[in-house]
């Protein structure tokens, strides 16, 4: 009986001595690398803004103007998203809002869309989507340009007939045998611009980001 | 190590028990990842790099560790490494890090770096079982780079499509478009397409094996009435 | 060392593959008659394909090319992927989905008689994974009055790509009956809706319910003759007959009548002579009874819940993995012993 | 920090002490791993394999320590049941082992002086006879396991390969020529 | 009218029978010389009780059972006895097997017949005259029959099996044609013997001739058998099938029709078992069909013995003739040669070419067609078993009843890719059937060898508690009287043990096998024992040195 208890405490002792010495060395690495990667991880999101606003046309700390947004029928979405807003001397350039379009090919598409301050569309880009390989997914940017073909749109011109696919009748291309996936993807858009119309104000408030960015931990 | 083993070790990683083809071990991400060169090569490297480190480490405690918790304490170290390599591919190769994903902590799964601490690690010196972990993990790259590379050409047509992320966006340039105007035969760069073609490259191995040892033999063997079954 | 029998039947091989190909006439002959002649240019195109791969093949393997490459086996593949490819695919399509198909389908598996899968239904499967967009591109037939491209302008799309001035491709192709149901039924229409609109037929599709029936046809022909056993296909249209119906009583604004279901997509070759290859289906009756309703189930439900618009290539693919499993549960009682193996 | 540091020694710590206690308490013995082996061998006892019987050998396979392929006997389809049995790859003979055909001693009895040597080597007592009495093999019993050659001081031990009889016949695979003949 | 059953599968080749049934049954001339197999049924080889030179009569044993499971062997005909050697006979192998040469003296004399009241017999008298008559059934295995007769056994139904299903073979029909009383007769005395109740007779019903004959044979000695025209089928005449096909019963896999109530016997057996009790005539003729590419098919009653040259020669081979095969064409085999002997089981010569039998064309890969299964009688799955026997996986086979597989060639006759399925399964039985023996041999040599390994263990342990003891015993000595030398003490004690353990090693080594010999083994022993101890005395003279060292 001794002698398994001393044995079993010997396994035990020497698994917990490797174990605080990999713990150790966890530790100094996380120490060393943890700024690094906060950096990284912003400067991502950055880049993937500036890709729909260009940086040289704000001057304030986006990522830091941000407010969060109810989930809304309009957007498509069903939970709180975060919008940041691009300023330029305190005034306001462009919101980069998050959106969904519900019915794609394969279920849904998260979008990222910046909206100027007059209305026009600064750039629209597809975050996630499980269309078709090689028929629905001309939608990234990495594959086709079609994505593209929303800049400078608005709904100061065209309404809602203008705002569908060419093959009911719209303003937008599509390639032939996939419809569905632009003409949700137009739908979406579509509706983003209308929650934008009608949210507009609160959107570009600046009291609003000042208390929400303060209350992030 | 004289120079002789140090010539099997190489051998036995690179070829004659190369992990991907022979020992049919860590094909998760073999199969995953292989969708495209850089991926490929970035993976296979990450676990090369794991894999020495750990054959390395394993190697000096060996004496050390009761057989009861062998295992416990080899996946521990292995664990310890691979986010040791996570979190430097997390500040310093973020794009690339975003593509491999869940691949990276699952290096620790992957079995073959078990499968040689194990085998190799746990009965040899550390400078031996380091250069084992080292050429083990090369052979698997090479595999993958071989696998990753054929899938995007077939698949896309391009080589080294998405190097910008491993080596920065001055790289941007070095994507190789061999097909240009490529309809993209997507079978390649989607699941069933890894299977074929791991398949085949091991096939291509068994092939060469064996033309290798008909020529090792090479006896003028009668040829006539040879027949086959079925 | 001669072994008894000494005598045998003259049956063979390469004559059940003719007759098979035989059978497969009336379903194209109405094709041509309604979509017009690209179709045969399909199948000279796939058969060339598969004779010159399998020769090839052959010759790698070793094996004497003149009994196999007269076997047959290689044409039917061709017949029968070239008839689940638009005709107005290019040309590179169908090469590509044939030599797959023969290649690794075929020969990479161990041949005639040791491939696990379908062959065509594996060449097919390629094809719409890896080339969704030419995929989709199908003739309108000549009934529905669109615009037409006469022979000379599909061969020159066949091997050139390039169409008439003024025309794009979505002007003279349209997508399958099926197709479009899902496409329709996603807008919010209801069966009814879709069903008024001028590409489809008494049954089914306009034209493609006549060229489905033309494969029954040919079918039943087999059938007869006793070169497939029954219960394949009418396991098969039976349970997609079922199933179908069941949905259909239920909710008839969004599910389709059985009958639409026959009539529609590879259904009807499907069961006469995708299913019925002896190679890759079970052997035992009631390993077939199993294997048809699995297939019918599945292609039903890829149909009417799946990301592809048909699903016979795929539920015939996924059962065709099933069959030693089959095989091994349905084993026959032998003589003068109660039960099968298991 | 601290705390997964904590975690982890607690971890470290419980894992350890079910590990001991399970190591020391579920200790297995014995091995039904060689009696499988050992009745795959042809239990000719003929040493071939270089351990001393079909048991050891069998043992040894067990443990790790032998090939799978150092039995002539057994032949090559004694390989591919032992790589069956151990789900590992199959190997062909390796250096001097090859398979032998069968056969079975016979003693000349006109040469056999009845020393008795070759009866004490015979691993299965297929040998009878007495000290300057005729020695014979029980044929049935003898596994041709040529352990009684080297012993005879007259050489009188021959090991003739079993003919084929009307009685063993076997119908042969049928050979059907589907290569080109080169 | 009877309800019958019908099997799973057979087929309908065309039969080719009218060929030989033109002309009534022939007696063969006597041939200049007849060579008898000793083995010419299932079982043992009989054990040759003649010696050469003997001069024998017709229908005297020349060959007597030597195991339970063997048979008789008579003198076709009256001459000497030429020669007790190996010769060629009609088996595929092509391997010689013992035969007794008789070269007939022309007289063709008798031996004393006599008549035998089968009803005065026990069933003990009656298996052993059946035995030593050589009676075996003549439809193609060759059984003894007096087994079938063993009792205890409990038989309804007697079934009498004139199916002769395969093509070509018309030997029983014309056997039925002509000699129908006869083999009613058989009949009456099978009947008694085994107690049976109904007795049925099924032919196929292609051959009414031969229906209406025992009809008539049966309708005039007044009995109640059923004569029953049978389907057309093949394999009908397969004895389980026939069972199945006349009472429906399925003779469980593995066991005997009498396990199911039912034994079932040719009609030319009948026949011969009425001759051997009624006229004392043991088996030493049988009729053979000899048919096929030949100028003048026919059936001929011919001698056990007579090469099958003789009575092709009857009648006249065509030129192109290239083989000859015995038995049916869906289950006969080639003779290795045209002059081997006619042996009991010889019911038919078909004389092929190759536009008689066109040569196969190359075998395809199987296409999993199931055409074989849907016409195997066994009701296997004749694909997957080809499967088995072809890559070796002889386990599988099994499991997939290989054994009930009757070989009767229906699958290969359907295979449209012309696969030799029987060859495959011929070669997997053989295959398991000597992996088996090999199995057995194996175990039993592993128990030698541990009984050994104990045995040696066992002695070492029983010296070690010998010398032990002695050692304690010379302790004690020493103890007693302490003075003596101790060293060349034990050392003498040690050479004693040696020395004993020698003499026992000797008694151990004394042969056991020395015991029970029989008396030629004994002389043999004696002979060889004289001859060495020449050689002994020879190399003592050459030598002294030269004595084998002995064992230590």
């Amino acid at each position: 009986m001794r002698r398994i208890v001393r044995s079993t405490l010997q396994t035990a002792a020497n698994l917990v001595f490797f174990a605080i010495i990999g713990t150790a060395i966890l530790a100094a690495t996380y120490g060393m690398t943890h700024e690094v990667i906060e950096r990284t991880v912003e400067a991502e999101k950055l880049k993937l803004i500036s890709q729909i606003v260009p940086p040289a046309s704000y001057d304030n700390d986006i990522l830091k103007d941000e407010r969060h947004i109810e989930a809304d029928a309009l957007l498509g979405t069903t939970t709180q998203t975060v919008a940041h807003v691009a300023r330029r001397k305190g005034e306001p350039v462009a919101v980069v809002l998050e959106s969904i379009a519900p019915d794609g090919y394969a279920g849904k598409i998260a979008l990222i869309l910046a909206i100027r301050a007059n209305g026009e569309l600064a750039g629209v880009r597809v975050v996630s989507h499980k269309e078709t390989p090689g028929l629905g997914d001309y939608i990234e940017i990495a594959k086709n340009p079609w994505i593209t073909s929303f800049d400078g749109k608005s709904r100061n011109i065209w309404g809602d007939k203008e705002w569908q696919v060419k093959k009911d009748g719209g303003q937008f291309e599509h390639m032939a045998g996939a419809t569905i996936t632009p003409r949700a993807i137009v739908k979406a858009v579509n509706r983003s611009l209308l929650y934008f119309a009608a949210h507009r104000d609160e959107l570009f408030a600046e009291n609003i980001a000042a208390t929400h960015a303060g209350g992030k931990p | 190590m004289n120079a002789n083993e140090f010539k099997e070790i190489v051998h036995n990683g690179l070829w004659k028990q190369n992990p991907g083809l022979v020992q049919l071990l860590g094909l998760c991400p073999l199969l995953a990842i292989s969708n495209s060169l850089v991926n490929a090569v970035s993976l296979g490297l990450a676990t090369t790099l794991v894999m020495t480190l750990s054959s390395a480490s394993i190697a000096p405690v060996r004496s050390y560790v009761p057989n009861e918790i062998r295992i416990p304490v080899f996946v521990l170290i292995i664990a310890v490494l691979v986010t040791v390599v996570q979190y430097l591919m997390n500040a310093y190769m973020y794009g690339l890090y975003v593509v491999l994903g869940i691949f990276i902590p699952l290096i620790v799964t992957n079995c073959i770096v078990l499968a040689r601490a194990e085998s190799f690690a746990s009965k040899n010196p550390p400078l031996a079982s380091a250069l084992d972990g080292f050429m083990m993990g090369l052979g698997l790259t090479a595999v993958l780079a071989v696998l990753g590379g054929v899938r995007e050409l077939i698949g896309k047509g391009t080589l080294l499509s998405g190097i910008d992320l491993a080596l920065g966006d001055g790289a941007k340039d070095w994507v190789i478009h061999v097909i240009p105007d490529y309809h993209g035969f997507l079978l390649a760069i989607l699941p069933p397409g890894a299977f074929i073609g791991l398949g085949l490259l091991i096939a291509g191995k068994n092939w060469l094996n064996l033309r290798a040892e008909a020529k090792a033999r090479s006896n003028p063997a009668p040829l006539s009435n040879e027949a086959v079954q079925g | 060392m001669l072994s008894s029998p000494f005598i045998t039947t003259p049956t063979s091989v390469n004559q059940i593959m003719l007759r098979v190909l035989l059978a497969l006439i009336p379903g194209i002959a109405l094709y041509v008659w309604y979509f017009g002649p690209a179709i045969l240019v399909s199948i000279t195109l796939a058969s060339i394909t598969a004779l010159a791969t399998e020769a090839v093949m052959l010759k790698l393997r070793d094996r004497p090319i003149k009994p196999f490459l007269s076997d047959h086996s290689a044409l039917l593949t061709a017949w029968l992927l070239a008839l689940s490819i638009p005709p107005l695919a290019p040309w590179w399509l169908v090469v590509v989905g044939t030599a797959f198909a023969i290649v690794v389908a075929k020969h990479l598996y161990g041949g005639l008689g040791s491939n696990a899968f379908n062959p065509a239904m594996i060449g097919y499967a390629v094809l719409i994974i890896s080339f969704p967009a030419h995929m989709t591109h199908w003739l309108t037939p000549h009934a529905l009055g669109g615009i037409e491209l006469d022979f000379a302008q599909q061969l020159s799309y066949i091997f050139h790509g390039t169409l008439p001035a003024g025309l794009t491709l979505d002007a003279v192709t349209m997508a399958t009956p099926l197709d479009t149901l899902k496409t329709q039924l996603h807008l919010g229409l209801s069966v009814s809706e879709i069903r008024d609109m001028p590409i489809y037929g008494r049954l089914a599709g306009h034209g493609s319910e006549m060229v489905a029936l033309g494969f029954a046809i040919g079918g039943l022909y087999l059938l007869f003759t006793r070169i497939i056993s029954w219960h394949l296909p009418l396991v098969y249209l039976g349970t997609l007959f079922a199933v179908a119906g069941i949905f259909h009583v239920f909710d008839p604004t969004h599910y389709v009548t059985p009958l639409f279901h026959w009539f529609s997509g590879a259904a009807m070759i499907g069961a006469f002579f995708i299913l019925t290859d002896p190679v890759t289906s079970p052997t035992t009756a009631k390993g077939k009874i199993i294997f048809a309703a699995g297939a019918a189930l599945l292609t039903y439900l890829i149909r009417v819940f799946g990301g592809f618009p048909d699903g016979m290539a795929f539920a015939t693919i996924l059962m065709n993995i099933c069959v030693p499993l089959i095989d091994l549960y349905t084993q026959p009682k032998v003589f003068g012993k109660k039960d099968g193996l298991l | 920090m601290i705390t997964a540091l904590w975690v982890m020694i607690a971890l470290a710590a419980l894992l350890g002490l079910v590990l001991g206690f399970s190591a020391v308490r579920f200790k297995i013995e014995g091995n039904p791993l060689v009696e499988k082996i050992d009745a795959v061998l042809p239990q000719t006892q003929c040493g071939q394999c270089g351990y001393p019987g079909c048991k050891p050998y069998a043992e040894a396979i067990a443990k790790g320590e032998a090939d799978i392929n150092l039995c002539p006997p057994g032949g090559d389809d004694g390989i591919h049941k032992l790589a069956d049995l151990l789900g590992v790859e199959y190997k062909p003979f390796g250096g001097d082992a090859k398979p032998k055909a069968k056969a079975v001693a016979f003693i000349d009895e006109q040469t056999c002086i009845g020393c008795t040597l070759c009866i004490q080597a015979c691993p299965v007592d297929a040998i009878v006879g007495a000290a300057k009495q005729m020695h014979t093999v029980i044929a049935s019993e003898c596994t041709g396991c040529e352990l009684c050659l080297p012993p005879c001081p007259v050489d009188c031990i021959s090991m003739p390969a079993i003919e084929e009889r009307l009685t063993d016949w076997k119908w042969k695979h049928p050979v059907i020529t589907l290569r080109k003949i080169a | 009218m009877r309800t019958l059953h019908h099997f799973h599968g057979g087929i309908h080749p065309t039969s080719h029978k009218s060929l030989s049934t033109h002309q009534s049954i022939a007696r063969a001339p006597l041939p200049k010389s007849l060579v008898i197999p000793l083995r010419q049924h299932a079982g043992e080889a009989a054990k040759p009780c003649v010696n050469v030179g003997d001069h024998v009569l017709k229908g005297q044993r020349i060959g007597t059972p030597s195991a339970t499971l063997s048979s008789s062997i008579h003198a076709p005909t009256s001459g000497t006895i030429a020669s007790i050697a190996l010769h060629q006979i009609a088996h595929p192998s092509a391997l010689p097997d013992l035969c007794i040469t008789l070269i007939p003296d022309g007289k063709d004399t008798w031996i004393k017949r006599e008549a035998v009241d089968f009803l005065a017999l026990s069933a003990n008298e009656m298996q052993q005259h059946l035995r030593d008559f050589g009676i075996v059934g003549l439809g193609g295995a060759t059984f003894p029959s007096d087994l079938k007769l063993r009792h205890p056994i409990k038989v309804d139904t007697l079934i009498l099996n004139g199916a002769e299903c395969e093509p070509y073979i018309t030997c029983d029909d014309m056997l039925m044609r002509e000699r129908a009383s006869e083999i009613v007769r058989g009949i009456v005395i099978l009947r008694h013997a085994l107690e049976a109740g109904e007795v049925l007779i099924g032919i196929e019903d292609n051959k009414p001739e031969a229906i209406a004959a025992m009809h008539e044979a049966v309708s005039a000695a007044q009995l109640d058998y059923a004569v029953v025209a049978v389907p057309t089928i093949y394999p009908g005449g397969s004895a389980k099938h026939l069972i199945k096909v006349l009472t429906g019963l399925e003779v469980p896999s593995g066991k005997l029709p009498t396990d199911i109530g039912v034994q079932c016997f040719n009609v030319a057996t009948a026949l011969s078992i009425k001759r051997a009790l009624d006229d004392g005539e043991p088996l030493i003729s049988r009729i053979v069909t000899i048919t096929g590419n030949v100028e003048h098919p026919r059936n001929y009653e011919a001698l056990i013995g007579t090469a099958f040259s003789d009575l092709i020669d009857l009648s006249v081979a065509k030129r192109d003739t290239n083989r000859y095969i015995m038995g049916g064409p869906m289950m006969g085999v080639v003779l290795p040669a045209v002059n081997v002997p006619l042996v009991k089981s010889s019911n038919c010569v078909i004389a092929a070419s190759d536009t008689l039998f066109p040569p196969a064309p190359p075998a395809l890969p199987c296409i999993r067609c199931t055409r074989c299964a849907q016409v195997c009688p066994a009701e296997l799955q004749p694909q997957d078993l080809y499967w088995f026997a072809k890559s070796n996986n002889f386990g599988k086979a099994q499991e997939y009843s290989l054994a009930d597989c009757i070989e009767c060639g229906v699958c290969a006759y359907v295979c449209p890719s012309h696969i030799p399925l029987v060859q495959y399964y011929r070669y997997a039985k053989s295959e398991i059937r000597e992996r088996s023996a090999e199995k057995l041999a194996a175990d039993k040599a592993r128990e030698r060898h541990e009984y050994r390994q104990f045995r040696i263990e066992r002695e070492k342990q029983e010296k070690a508690e010998k010398l032990a003891q002695r050692e304690a015993a010379s302790k004690a000595a020493a103890v007693v009287a302490p003075s003596t030398p101790s060293v060349d003490d034990t050392q003498q004690i040690r050479i004693n043990e040696a020395i004993e353990r020698a003499k026992a090693q000797a008694a151990e080594a004394h042969p056991k096998n020395t015991d029970a010999l029989t008396p030629e083994q004994q002389a043999e022993i004696a002979s060889i024992e004289a001859r060495r101890a020449k050689i002994r005395e020879l190399a003592t003279d050459a030598g002294a040195d030269d004595e084998p060292h002995k064992t230590s």
